[in-house]
């Protein structure tokens, strides 16, 4: 490391300690119990009495310094200068004054961020890079979570459905987030094997490693213009990607097959019933950007069918399991096709195999 | 036992306790007949070593049919020569295996005239089994069979002899004639009974209602399962009475059924049928209250078999109701499609069931012409691994749509 | 066909109807109700008012001609010569006059026939050929079947338990019967590769054949002394015997290692809950015979057990899903193995997959 | 919007609606920075064609490390030359996600000195994206951070940057610090962080009870989620409020138990803690009158995952139990054990999950050394393809033995 003498490397993350707000620090695993005063204000009360209040503000996570600065501002002037971000990215301001939520609010919902996202509510949707940075996107993500956020902001705002509904976004079968395991997924998807670069192949790969990448076993050796390179028996291929991720000359994009596809019913929380997969509920939206109005009107249909018929305290899948499947794709209207019939790995155990049945 | 041609100390035992004893049957046989003698000799000296004496197969039968006997030979025939051959056939039961005294001694008169004396009532697939016979006799056999009215089961890559539960003739449940279709099914594919001609072996099984009492959806390549439509018939009278005997409907009905659709206010008993899945519980603790509904018919599911190769299967729901009237009109058809399709793509030895696993229910769907309806599954799919068909993606070159039409059928792993 | 003019084929089974009492024909598909007014006779009711009396009695299914006279001699005398067999293999005579009930049941224990398998009790053990006819057999059926319902025989003739509870027998992994979705399963397995026999193999089976027969592709071709034949890669087999079905040159059988295996908790019927298969209790126990002691105990330990534990109507799956696979081996005692995790094709969704865990 | 370079008519629509909009932010960067500018072009472009325009990935990293910045070029850096490179970088968030508006500003004063002013709070893993900066700018930037005591997460095949739920800083039902243990384990393994040697990446989640606030279940390949061992805790008097203040206890809390192991006689609360799931439900609906009980610890997961390739995974149990004061201890020993096998035994790119389901967890966790216990499996096998161990079966020669020892990490499809 020659002449860099006051190089620092492997120092990890600084110690959450010096971060904590004083009641916090004091207080720490002395929680006794939490309200839930209003939507997106949590007050948790301590052992010891102290009570530590949480303001919960949506964010779009992709934030310029300006905006971090100003959440810096209002910290600095509502929270002793304490905040926090959440697991699904919404920013948490933490005061120990409870005369502070009113202006606090006031001043997010004034810079266009609206306070909710606690209790049986929609938080923020976690997502991914999308055409924003990712090169391997079927579909943009802050767009569609913007666009879908936009439609469902008052479910942000106000706590009134069956339980907490969780929406992810990933924009590629990586799934980048938790996306298979949330109430109403969304998913970019490719839908054409992957035209290979039979110019550029041989030089920025290994074949056998491209060959090897498949799956399926859809990938051969071949030679293209005399050169050596590789093709795709395009039926065989599932468009995983997982050839591009391999090799830069075999790119999946496609502006006419990509899409979007909705995933249904799954949780991670292990309340109640287990954690679960999302299923899925609609094969192929076409990308429609800016606002892709399709993918709106299908996530709030799902939500507006969920809110009205669900039970308290029934989460997305748990709702359907109660329903059952049938009349999940009735009461959406969603139409069922061959694409829903797993035939992945387990698809037998997806089959119906009892005579219980609704009529 | 002096009179035993062998001594069968270890077998012996089993003619103690209360059960009836299968070694007794045997013995019993055998005061007539040397090749249950010699069976005996040779499953005494098995109980020692711990091993079967029997050789694999051999291809057997009678003229014209490629089924319906189990070749059997044994490996130390020098030692019990009277069992050195001993075949069984498989005899196609009446439906719901009903009899008079009358049939049953004329059967039993023709395998003392040809076999070994010893029977199975039944077989696991349901026939009548004469066991143990030489290969000469099996024709003769045959011949005082058909005579009788009886015919063979099926063995190897045939269809194999339907069977039905009690259904209508004794049972208040059956929501379709079990009896009548399985004898109609046997009757109209004596053919394929009898002259393999599948990749593997096919199985029907008829239950009148979804207790499911010849265990169809565990063990037949297709399950017809009666079912009903409309409401459960219900008596509010019987309800009350069997309240009143100390049925407790809260704990022992309502709290067991799946859906948790019944609600008991102490007096009455409320029913939401349009989320009641059939499960029978109820109707099967209330028998004189609750009876199935009067749209009858029944559930159609295909697949189930046991673990060779891939894992044991159950049937799963290809069509979730065909009307009573409608039964044998639709199997015809549906089975013929099934039959083509898995005729020409099945391997060697591959049941339904695993093609479809093979090929993706979808694929079969299409192959087979039905569309697919969200009860034939339990969940739909979790995994983003979806093959989407030629003619769903855009920008496609005509060379491109035929290779992806073809494509219905491929192979996941 | 030749000179055999007379030579009948193809002509199915007798129709059922020339063996219906005429109490049935008269009310085929006009039956009510029923009752079961002690264990092993059932009273169906019909529509019109007449009845039906059923008299069930177990049976060993292996019967010399000598008992199925018997048979037809006591439904001479008692049912009007009209008699049936159960899917169980149990036999039924059917009496339209309730005053030969009594002397049925009599002259039926009287000959060594207990009548009961009715209601909530353990009917009829369904089993396969075993030592008696088949080849594949890792142990014997019909054996262990008299030994196990010999100690279970109470529980055939009175209805004492908290739902059905079906046991079936295979002797073979090829599994004839429905024993995979059994309360109790007993199924013999082998536990070594087949032994190849070189000198013949070539002669009696086609190569190929022998190799495609494998599941796990654990034989390949080789030459031993000189002749063409295969060999089996050792840990590669998981003894599922199909080789053997397809070549007789490749024999399992082993008296050292073939024994039984129990598996509990299947169930066919719909009722509540979904049809289901058997689960791993206990991966091995020896052959025994010709008592089997040790399976007979591991049986009646299992089914004392379930009866002292269950609820009314619970089925074995059902109780054990209730308490949890952790209570049902602490309760009857087994030991818990490598062999009861499931390393086969779906087995990643048998793994426990949230935190749902009692202590 | 005259000043900007770029007409962006597409992406000015994102600018509207109540949700806070990203456009929004981009523009404010670019009143600064060029490279928003540039990113802010590119995107339009991106909405025009529906397609990325990035190129697929590159080396580049600071000095020393193997991951921590994902290399990415602009495919029309003719048309914005200012993104022809974009890399960001990955910044290990301190425990919790907690900051101070200080540290906050200091973070914002190095991007804006070195990248494109463009920020994640925070990515899926839970780092800190530092979203957009040259080449060159890379090692200034890494400079600058850890003098402010921030460090580089990680990419590519190394361990992840640990996550934890905000734990006992504010919540009632942490069963352990999760806070302390994320940061505890990030900075013991730096090495494995920042330096490659893995078959692939390798993800520690730390959640503090099973409601699983980061979702830990879903994408860790180490999954640690606190739970107890002892009696829910129970204040009657608060459950009474509850009932007065109108909460359906029956309906809402116990018919919701997934054990139904609460009994709600109208007065009294009575749990039968032996059935009890930890599942949380009931105490998430009663804070004030149920709290996990005082024996804390946590269960230890393995194996989740997305789908690339064999479908996604769930952790599942891997220790039922590890009281809160042995848990890092216990995960250093067993983490340690378990990278080894990965790292022998794994394929490249085969996330542990995949090896697991490879190999089988049996074999899994003979390799790792550990005793199967029941809570890991949530049925037994239903197939009988039972790979008996050479030490279990009888009449082995000497050599066998050794083949079958060897053979416990075998291969089933
Ligand atoms: C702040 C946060 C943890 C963090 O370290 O950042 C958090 C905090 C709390 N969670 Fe959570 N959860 C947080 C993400 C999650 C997640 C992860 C996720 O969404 O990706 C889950 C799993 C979701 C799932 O199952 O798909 C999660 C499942 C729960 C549950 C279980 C809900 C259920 O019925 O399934 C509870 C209990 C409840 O709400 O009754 C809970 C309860 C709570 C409580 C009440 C815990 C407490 O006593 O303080 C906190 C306030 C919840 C609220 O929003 O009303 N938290 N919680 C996360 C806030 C995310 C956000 O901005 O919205
Ligand atoms: C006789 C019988 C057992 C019995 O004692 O009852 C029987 C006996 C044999 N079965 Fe079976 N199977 C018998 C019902 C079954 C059933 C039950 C059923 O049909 O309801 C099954 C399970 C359901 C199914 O079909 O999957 C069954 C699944 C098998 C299998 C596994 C098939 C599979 O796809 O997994 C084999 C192996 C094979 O086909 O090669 C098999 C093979 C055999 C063979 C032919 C042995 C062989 O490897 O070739 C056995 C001849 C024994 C002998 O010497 O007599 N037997 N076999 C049953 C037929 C009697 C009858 O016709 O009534
Ligand atoms: C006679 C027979 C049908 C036949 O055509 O031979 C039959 C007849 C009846 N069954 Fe069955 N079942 C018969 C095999 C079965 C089978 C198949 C099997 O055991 O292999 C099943 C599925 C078993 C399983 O799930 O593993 C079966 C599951 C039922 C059930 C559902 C029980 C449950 O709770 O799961 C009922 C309803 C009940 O008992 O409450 C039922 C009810 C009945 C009734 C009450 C139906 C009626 O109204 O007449 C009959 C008298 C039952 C009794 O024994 O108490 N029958 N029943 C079979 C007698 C076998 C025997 O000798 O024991
Ligand atoms: C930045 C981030 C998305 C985001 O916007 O938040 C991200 C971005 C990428 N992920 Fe991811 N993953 C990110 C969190 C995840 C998560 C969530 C998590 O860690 O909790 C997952 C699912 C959990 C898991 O690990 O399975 C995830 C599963 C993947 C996969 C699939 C891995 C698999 O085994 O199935 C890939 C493909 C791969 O590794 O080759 C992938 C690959 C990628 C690559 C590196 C693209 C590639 O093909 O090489 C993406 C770079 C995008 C870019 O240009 O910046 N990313 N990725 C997340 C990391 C930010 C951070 O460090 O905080
Ligand atoms: S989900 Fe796919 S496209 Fe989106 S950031 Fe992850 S790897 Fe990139
Ligand atoms: S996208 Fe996936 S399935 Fe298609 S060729 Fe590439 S690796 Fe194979
Ligand atoms: S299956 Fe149904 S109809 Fe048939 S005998 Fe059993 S209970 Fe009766
Ligand atoms: S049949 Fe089953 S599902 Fe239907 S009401 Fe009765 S118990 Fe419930
Ligand atoms: S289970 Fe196996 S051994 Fe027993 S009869 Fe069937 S094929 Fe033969
Ligand atoms: S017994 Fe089964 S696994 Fe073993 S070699 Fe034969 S076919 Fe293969
Ligand atoms: S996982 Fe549990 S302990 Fe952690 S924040 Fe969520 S509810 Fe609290
Ligand atoms: S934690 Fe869950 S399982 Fe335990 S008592 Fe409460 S609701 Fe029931």
């Amino acid at each position: 490391m020659g002449t860099q003498t006051d190089r620092l490397t492997d120092i990890g993350p600084p110690h959450y300690e010096k971060f904590l707000h004083p009641v916090i620090k004091k207080n720490y695993g002395k929680w006794k119990y939490h309200e839930n005063p209003a939507p997106g204000v949590l007050c948790h009360v301590s052992e010891t009495g102290d009570r530590i209040y949480t303001v919960r503000a949506g964010s779009p996570r992709l934030l310029s310094i300006q905006t971090v600065r100003l959440f810096a501002d209002l910290a600095d002037k509502y929270s002793g200068g304490y905040l926090r971000f959440t697991s699904r990215n919404n920013v948490e301001f933490l005061l120990d004054n409870p005369d502070n939520i009113a202006p606090l609010k006031k001043a997010l919902t004034d810079a266009g961020f609206p306070v909710g996202g606690t209790g049986n509510a929609i938080s923020n949707i976690v997502h991914t890079q999308g055409w924003v940075h990712c090169h391997s996107s079927a579909t943009d993500a802050s767009g569609i979570v913007k666009s879908v956020m936009d439609a469902l902001c008052d479910h942000f705002t106000e706590q009134k459905l069956p339980a907490k509904l969780r929406i992810a976004l990933a924009c590629c079968l990586n799934m980048c987030g938790a996306v298979h395991c949330s109430d109403i997924a969304i998913l970019g998807i490719h839908r054409r094997a992957p035209k290979v670069r039979h110019d550029t192949l041989n030089k920025v790969c290994e074949i056998p490693t491209v060959i090897a990448s498949c799956p399926t076993g859809a990938i051969r050796s071949a030679t293209v213009d005399g050169k050596p390179s590789v093709e795709v028996i395009e039926e065989q291929c599932m468009y995983c990607g997982n050839c591009y991720t391999v090799c830069p000359a075999m790119p999946l994009n496609d502006p006419e097959n990509d899409g979007l596809s909705i995933w249904v019913g799954g949780k991670v929380s292990n309340a109640r019933s287990a954690p679960s997969f999302s299923k899925l509920a609609i094969p192929f939206i076409p990308n429609n950007p800016p606002r892709w109005p399709e993918v709106v009107d299908a996530v709030v249909n799902i939500v507006d069918i969920y809110a009205r018929n669900a039970r308290k305290f029934e989460r997305m899948g748990e709702w359907i399991d109660r329903i059952g499947w049938p009349k999940f794709f009735e009461l959406t209207g969603i139409e069922f096709t061959r694409y829903h019939i797993d035939d992945f790995k387990n698809a037998g155990l997806t089959y119906a195999r009892s005579a219980h049945l609704r009529f | 036992m002096a009179d035993q041609k062998y001594p069968t100390p270890l077998l012996d035992e089993l003619e103690k306790g209360p059960w009836p004893s299968f070694v007794k049957e045997i013995k019993a046989a055998a005061k007539a007949k040397p090749t249950a003698e010699d069976l005996l000799g040779q499953l005494e000296l098995s109980y020692e070593e711990k091993i079967s004496h029997w050789k694999h197969g051999g291809i057997v039968g009678v003229m014209g049919y490629g089924g319906g006997v189990i070749g059997r030979y044994s490996d130390v025939p020098e030692k019990f020569p009277n069992v050195s051959h001993f075949h069984t056939l498989r005899v196609n039961h009446p439906s719901g295996w009903f009899y008079t005294s009358d049939v049953l001694r004329k059967l039993c008169d023709i395998w003392e005239a040809h076999g070994s004396d010893l029977t199975n009532f039944h077989g696991s697939t349901g026939d009548i089994i004469l066991l143990g016979t030489k290969t000469d006799e099996l024709e003769p056999t045959f011949n005082d069979l058909t005579k009788l009215g009886f015919d063979l089961g099926g063995s190897g890559s045939v269809m194999r002899t339907p069977s039905a539960c009690v259904g209508q003739a004794r049972c208040e449940w059956a929501c379709y004639d079990t009896m009548a279709l399985c004898n109609d099914l046997t009757h109209l594919y004596q053919d394929e009974l009898h002259r393999p001609a599948f990749p593997y072996k096919f199985k029907f099984k008829c239950s009148g209602c979804p207790n499911d009492c010849v265990a169809s959806i565990a063990r037949a390549d297709l399950s017809i399962i009666g079912t009903w439509k409309d409401d459960i018939q219900q008596d509010d009278a019987a309800v009350s009475e069997y309240a009143a005997a100390g049925l407790d409907i809260q704990k022992d009905v309502c709290d067991r059924c799946p859906t948790k659709c019944m609600d008991w206010d102490g007096k009455k008993l409320s029913i939401n049928n349009r989320e009641c899945v059939r499960c029978m519980h109820c109707i099967n603790v209330m028998p004189k209250a609750l009876r199935p509904g009067k749209e009858k018919g029944a559930t159609l599911l295909i697949g189930a078999k046991a673990p060779i190769l891939q894992g044991a299967l159950l049937s799963s729901v290809l069509i979730p109701f065909v009307p009573a009237d409608e039964l044998l009109e639709t199997l015809k058809e549906l089975v013929s499609r099934i039959w083509d399709f898995w005729g020409e793509y099945g391997n060697n030895r591959e049941r339904v069931g695993e093609l479809i696993q093979r090929i993706g229910m979808s694929a079969f769907l299409d192959a087979i012409g039905l569309d697919p309806v969200p009860e034939m599954i339990s969940a739909p799919r979790d995994n983003p691994y979806i093959f989407f068909q030629g003619e769903d993606v855009a920008e496609g070159t005509a060379e491109d749509e035929e290779v992806q039409n073809e494509a219905t059928v491929k192979e996941t792993k």
